[in-house]
C-alpha cells in the first residue's frame, strides 16, 4: 500500500540540537497503518469509558486514572518502537498495558480485582505490567529513575534497545527527574524521557506547578524535543526519531514533552471541573480529539469509508462489551492469594491479621 | 456530650481554621490544599479566608516542600504541612527526621522546630500496596517527634489544635476513611480553646474482662468487638492512645492491671510496630505480674496490601481478629 | 576453624569479588565505589577488576540511583547498590519499599527485584545524630524485603554472597566499627560457594542460664558481656539472628526453652525496635510459657546520638547494660 | 578612609539576566576593610589548622571537613550581607560559625564536645549554629529547601532580607536541589542558592558527577552568576549585589557559583591525594590563595605594612593557641544532657539503653 504524505498542524520544537537535526515535519501513512491507529486508540477510548462506568457501578474501586483524551500517546509511541524496547509509566496506565500485549479483558478484570487481571488481581489500576513494560508506578516521579535503570540494562547488555521513561506536568517538578537526567547523561543511557503534559497535575495547573512549563527543555543539558501528542503520527515520527537518536545511533538521553489533554477527571474521585472551564474540555474534544483526526484523514484521504470505521467501532464495542461481561463475572482471587508473591522462591511463614493466622505460602 | 455531632473532616478543618485565625504565624501548605480545597476536603474554605500567601498549593516534590517548610520553622514561622497521604512523605522523610526532629538536640536546644505534618495515614479502600502504608511505628521509633494518631472528632480537634500550638515537631496520622465519619462532641470540645494534652490516653470504653488498646481507626473496630462480646458477655475496656510518642503507657497499664487482660489493636504490618513495643514494654513494667495470659496482637496482615477486595479485606485487621484474641486470652486465664 | 583470620572488610570485599566474578549480571553502584575504592574501603580493587561498566560511581543522589538500581533489577540485572551509610538511604527509603519491596506482589509475580543494598549501618564513633540511626527496624517491617545483619567475617561472606543470589530485594546491614575487626574463619568459608541460609540465627556461644540475643555489632558485646558472666558463675547463651527478616524465632525459642531467660540486645532506639518484636513474638508463642521472668531489652538510648564522648559513650549500649539486665532477671527467677 | 579600586582578575559571569545587569567586575575598598578580611580568613585559616592538629591528637573524633583554602567565601558573604540576613550550609560549617557570631573557642569546644562548645558538645563539626546561621547540616542536599524555607519566613514577614542556602558541587546534583529551585521562583522568595564549587565531591571530580559543570547556570530558568571565589572582594560584590537583587529588589531567587578549592582532604580521613594531584593543589595555594592575594593588595597599595600584618597574624595566633586550650580544658558535658534538648517544653521519661535507665529530663 503506497503511503500518503501529512503535514503536521503543530511543528515539532527543539531544545539543544544541532540545527537541521530533529523529526521532519511530516509524515508518511499507509491505509493500513491510519485504520490500525484508530483502532488501537478506539480500543483504548472503548476501554477507558467502559471503566469509567464499571467505576460508577461499584466494580472497580479506589483509585482509577484514565486515558481519555491522551490515546494517541500510547497508541503513536508503540508504533514507533519494538517489543524489546522498554516503557513505564505512572499510575495512568491501561493504555499501556494494552499497548504492550495486555487483552481488553485483563485490563478490565485488574480493574474489577479479579484473578484474570493481568496482575491477578493484585494491583489494581495502578500496577499493571506487561511484555517490557514496567508498570503502572503509584508514587509520582518514583518510576523516572526506574526506566532510567531500565535503559541502563540495556546499555549493560549492549542492545540497540530504548526505555521511555514516562512522567506527568506535575511529576515534571520533582527531584529524582533531575537525578535521573544527571546520572543518563554522565552514563550515555538509551533513556528517553517522557513528560506527558496533559496541562495540570490534579488540580493544579502547569502555570503553578512549574516554574518553567517547557518541559522540553528541562534537561537543561539534555537535548529536547516537543511533540504534539494529539496527533498519532506527530508521536510516531517523534518516537522513532527519538529511538534512532538514544538507542541505535547511541547519542545519549532525551527529554521529550507530548502535549496532550486529559478529558476526564485526574481520577474517578475528580469531576475535573472545578480548576478548568468546561469550555476548555469541550473545545479540546471537538478540536484536537486523536480519533477524530485519524478518522478525518482517512475519510479526507478516501483511505477508508465511514462505514468500514462503523464496522470497526462496532467490533471493538463488541470486544470490550465481552470483556466487561467477562471482568464482572470472572473469580475473586482465592484468599491464600494474600499470601503468595511476597517473596520469590523459598518460602516462610506469614503472619495474618491475628497471632492464629499464619500461612506459609506456596513457592512462586 | 450535647447531642451534637461532628465529621472528622470538620473537626479537622475548624481546628485549622481557628489556630490560623489565632496565630498569623501559623501557615499551611501541600498539595492542593488551597485551591482544590483539599484531595480530601480538610482544609476547605482556608484559602477564601487566609488568603494564598498562608494557604499555599506546593508542586508535587514532597522532599522540597517539606524541607522547606521545617526551614521557616526554625526560622520561627508555625507550619502546617499536609502530606495528601503519608505513603508520600516516604520521599521526604529525610526531612522530617534528620532535620526536624533531629536539630533542636543537635543544636543544644537553639533552633526550635514547631510544625505539623499531616495527613491521611495508613489503609484506604482499593488503592493497593504503594498507597495504604501506615508509617505510625517508624515516626514512634524516633526521638525528638511527637506523634499524635486520633480517632474521633473530639480527639482530631484537640490534638490538632495542641500539637499546631506545640513548639516541637509533631506527626498527625489522620486516617482517610474516617473522614466522613460523624462523632458527637461535648460543648468544651467546640471551645476555640479546647487542648487535648499530648501524652494522655483516653479510656474510650470501660470494662473489666480484658483490655484493647489501639489508636486512630482500629478504635472503632475495638468498640465494635467490645459491642459484640458484651453479648457474650465479655466486658472490654477500651484505651484510645491518641498519643503515640509520647505514650501514655500509665493509663494502658492501670486498666491490665484492672482487668488482667491486654490485646492490641493497629494497622501496622506486625513486625516491629506499636503492638510489639507495647508487649515489650509491659514485659518491663509491674504491670506484666498482673496479666493472667500473654498480650496478643492484632495488626495488619504482614502482606503488601493487595488491591482485590477480598484480599484486601484479608489485610485489614477486622473484629472477627479481636473477638478471636479476646477468646483465646480469656480461655487461658 | 584453622586459625586462619580475616577482616570483615576483606571478607566484605571477597564475597562482592567472587560473585562478580561468578555472574557477569552482577554489578555494584554507590557514590565513591569505583575510583576512591569505597569510602570505607569495601570496594577496593573491584574497578580494577571488572571495570567501570561493571563498577559505577554515581553522583550524591540517593533516590535517583537507588532507583535506578531498582529498575535496571526489574530489566534482569542483579545490581549490588551500596550506601555510603544508611543514613543517606533515608532519602532513598521510598524506592528501597514502595519500588523494589512491593513490585513483586503488585505484579503478581511478574515483575523479579534482585537487588542488595548495603552499606554499614547504626553507630559510628563521633559523628552525631544525623550519620548514626540504625535502620534495622524499619526495613524488618516491611513484607518483600529480606533484612541481614551480620556480625563475623563468616557471616559477611555467607550472607553476602547468599543476598546476591538471592531473587529478591536484599537490605544488608553492615557496622563500619566492625570493618577493621578480624575473626577467624574456616577454610569452608573461604569456598567461592560459601552460602548461609538466609533466615536462620547462629548460636555463637552456648549456655544454660540465660539467653542473649542480638545482631551485628551488638553480637560483640553479648559475647563480651558472657565472657564477664562466666567470671560470676553465670552460663550465657548467645544467639546470633543474622537474618532479621524471615527471623529464625525457631532457634531463639529452643534457646530460650532452654535457659528460661531472654534479654535482647540491640543498638536501635527502643521503640518498636528489633527488642520490642522479640517481646511479642514470644509472647504470643508456647516459649513463652518457659520463661521464669519477663524478658528484658538492651537497646540505644532513646535520643538522637549526641557528639560528645562521654554522651556518646551514655547513648550506646554497653556491656554494663547487658550484664545489669542479665542480673535482674536471674535474681527473679 | 578612602577606598581604592580593584579590578577583578577573573569575570563575574551571568546567566539568564539583561545585559548589563549583574556586578561590575571591579571593586572598591578601603584600608579598614582589607585589613578586616585579612583577619577574618586568618582567623578561619587559623582555627581550622588547629582544628585539624586537636583531630591528630585526638581531641577531636569522627568526621571534621576543614574549610581552608575557601575563607574568602564566607568573609566576604558576610562583608555583603547584614545580621538579619540568614545563611544556612552544610557539614563544612565551621568558617560561618565563627563569621556568624561564635568565637572561635566556641568552635573548637564544640569539635572536642565540651559543654561550652557552641551547639553544647552536642552538634560536634557538622552542626554548629549561630545567629541566622541554621547550621551545619550532614545530609548532603537537605540544608537546601530549608534554607528556601528561611527565604521564604523573610518573605511571608515581609522584610528585606534574603537567605544564603548553600551547597557543594556533588549536592548540585541532589533532586531536592531543584525542587527548591522550583518553588523558589514560583513563589518568588529572596533566596540565593549558591554552590561552593570546590572542584571535588569527596574523591569525584565536577566532570565525574555533574552532566553540566556551569554551576550557575543549573537554575535553568533562575538567573545565575559566577564569581570567583578565591577573591574576597569579588566574593563581597556579587553577594551584595544578590541581596539587593533578592532582597531588596524582590526580583526573585539567584543560582550563584562560588568557585573556590578545598587545600586539605574531603575530611579528616581523606588524604585528599588520591583523586588530584599534589602539584594542582600547590598551585591553588600558590597563584589563587584568598589570605595572600588580600595581603599583597595590602601591601602594593601601601594600605598596611609587613610588620602590621605580622601583628594581626601574632594576635590572632594567640586567640587561637587560647582557644585551643580552653577547648583541651573545659569540662564534658554532664551525663544528664544525654537526654536533655530532645523536646522543648513539656518532658516525659527518657529511656536509656536499658529498662533501669529512664530519666526524665529538665525542662529547656
Ligand atoms: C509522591 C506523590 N505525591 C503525591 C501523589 C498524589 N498524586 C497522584 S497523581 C498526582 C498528580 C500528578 O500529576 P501529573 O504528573 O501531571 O500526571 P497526570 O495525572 O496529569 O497524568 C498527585 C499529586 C502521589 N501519588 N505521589
Ligand atoms: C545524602 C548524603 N549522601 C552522602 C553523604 C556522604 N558525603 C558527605 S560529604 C560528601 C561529598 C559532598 O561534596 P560537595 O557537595 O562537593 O561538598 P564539599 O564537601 O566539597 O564541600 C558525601 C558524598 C551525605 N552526607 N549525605
Ligand atoms: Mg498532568
Ligand atoms: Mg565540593
Amino acid at each position: 500500500a503506497s503511503a500518503i504524505k501529512f503535514e503536521f498542524m503543530v511543528p515539532f520544537e527543539t531544545h539543544l540540537l544541532p540545527e537541521g537535526d530533529g523529526p521532519k515535519q511530516e509524515a508518511y501513512a499507509t491505509r493500513d497503518e491510519l485504520l490500525q491507529y484508530y483502532k488501537e486508540m478506539m480500543r483504548v477510548r472503548r476501554m477507558e469509558t467502559a471503566a469509567g462506568d464499571l467505576y460508577k457501578t461499584k466494580f472497580v474501586r479506589g483509585f482509577c486514572h484514565l486515558y481519555s483524551g491522551q490515546e494517541a500517546v500510547c497508541v503513536g509511541m508503540e508504533a514507533a518502537i519494538n517489543k524489546q524496547d522498554s516503557i513505564i509509566t505512572s499510575y495512568r496506565a491501561h493504555g499501556f498495558t494494552l499497548m504492550r500485549g495486555a487483552a481488553v479483558e485483563g485490563v478490565l478484570s485488574e480493574l474489577t480485582g479479579r484473578t484474570t487481571g493481568v496482575s491477578l488481581g493484585k494491583g489494581g489500576s495502578m500496577h499493571m505490567y506487561a511484555n517490557e513494560f514496567y508498570g503502572g508506578n503509584g508514587i509520582v516521579g518514583a518510576q523516572v529513575p526506574l526506566g532510567a535503570g531500565v535503559a541502563f540494562a540495556h546499555n549493560y547488555r549492549k542492545t540497540d534497545q530504548v526505555c521511555i521513561s514516562m512522567y506527568g506536568d506535575g511529576a515534571a517538578n520533582q527531584g529524582q527527574v533531575f537525578e535521573s537526567f544527571n546520572m543518563a547523561k554522565l552514563w550515555n543511557l538509551p533513556c528517553i524521557f517522557l513528560c506527558e503534559n496533559n496541562k495540570y497535575g490534579m488540580g493544579t495547573s502547569i502555570e503553578r506547578s512549574s516554574a518553567s512549563i517547557d518541559y522540553y527543555k528541562r534537561g537543561d543539558y539534555i537535548p529536547g524535543l516537543k511533540i504534539n501528542g494529539m496527533d498519532v503520527l506527530a508521536v510516531r515520527e517523534g518516537i522513532r526519531w527519538a529511538k534512532k537518536y538514544a538507542g541505535i545511533d547511541k547519542r545519549g538521553p532525551l527529554v521529550l514533552e507530548v502535549e496532550t489533554y486529559r478529558y476526564g477527571g485526574h481520577s474517578m474521585s475528580d469531576p475535573g471541573t472545578s480548576y478548568r472551564t468546561r469550555d476548555e474540555v469541550k473545545k479540546m474534544r471537538e478540536t484536537m480529539d486523536p480519533i477524530n483526526q485519524t478518522k478525518e484523514r482517512l475519510l479526507e484521504n478516501n483511505l477508508a469509508t465511514a462505514e468500514e470505521l462503523k464496522e470497526i467501532d462496532k467490533a471493538i464495542k463488541a470486544e470490550v462489551d465481552d470483556a466487561v461481561k467477562k471482568a464482572k463475572d470472572a473469580p475473586e482471587p482465592d484468599l491464600e492469594e494474600t499470601y503468595t508473591h511476597i517473596i520469590k522462591g523459598e518460602q516462610y511463614p506469614v503472619r495474618g491479621c491475628d497471632p492464629f493466622t499464619i500461612v506459609t505460602p506456596r513457592v512462586t | 456530650a450535647g447531642g451534637k455531632v461532628m465529621t472528622v473532616r470538620d473537626a479537622l478543618n475548624s481546628a485549622l481554621d481557628e489556630e490560623m485565625k489565632r496565630d498569623p504565624l501559623v501557615y499551611l501548605l501541600g498539595e492542593e490544599v488551597a485551591q482544590y480545597q483539599g484531595a480530601y476536603k480538610i482544609t476547605k474554605g482556608l484559602l477564601d479566608k487566609y488568603g494564598p500567601e498562608r494557604v499555599k498549593d506546593t508542586p508535587i516534590t514532597e522532599a522540597g516542600f517539606s524541607g522547606l517548610a521545617v526551614g521557616s520553622a526554625f526560622a520561627g514561622l508555625r507550619p502546617i504541612c499536609e502530606f495528601m497521604t503519608f505513603n508520600f512523605a516516604m520521599q521526604a522523610i529525610d526531612q522530617l527526621i534528620n532535620s526536624a526532629a533531629k536539630t533542636y538536640y543537635m543544636s543544644g536546644g537553639q533552633v526550635t522546630c514547631p510544625i505539623v505534618f499531616r495527613g491521611p495515614n495508613g489503609f484506604a479502600a482499593g488503592v493497593a500496596a504503594q498507597h495504604s502504608q501506615d508509617f505510625s511505628a517508624w515516626y514512634v521509633s524516633c526521638p525528638g517527634m511527637k506523634v499524635l494518631a486520633p480517632y474521633s472528632s473530639d480527639d482530631c480537634r484537640g490534638l490538632l489544635k495542641a500539637a499546631i500550638r506545640d513548639d516541637n515537631p509533631v506527626v498527625f496520622l489522620e486516617q482517610e476513611l474516617l473522614y466522613g465519619d460523624s462523632f458527637e462532641v461535648s460543648d468544651e470540645c467546640l471551645s476555640e480553646d479546647y487542648l487535648i494534652p499530648i501524652g494522655k490516653a483516653k479510656i474510650e470504653r470501660e470494662g473489666t474482662d480484658v483490655t484493647l488498646v489501639s489508636y486512630s481507626r482500629s478504635v472503632g473496630l475495638c468498640l465494635d468487638a467490645a459491642a459484640q462480646l458484651e453479648q457474650k458477655g465479655v466486658s472490654c475496656e477500651v484505651v484510645n492512645l491518641r498519643s503515640l510518642r509520647p505514650m501514655d503507657t500509665e493509663t494502658l497499664f492501670n486498666s491490665v492491671k484492672k482487668t488482667n487482660h491486654l490485646i492490641t489493636v493497629e494497622s501496622c504490618w506486625p513486625q516491629c510496630a506499636i503492638g510489639s513495643e507495647i508487649c515489650a514494654q509491659i514485659m518491663e513494667s509491674d504491670a506484666f505480674d498482673y496479666l493472667d495470659a500473654p498480650v496478643l496482637r492484632v495488626t495488619g496482615a504482614d502482606v503488601p496490601t493487595p488491591y482485590a477486595r477480598n484480599l484486601e479485606e484479608n489485610s485489614v485487621p477486622s473484629t472477627t481478629n479481636v473477638i478471636r484474641c479476646v477468646e483465646s486470652v480469656l480461655s487461658r486465664a
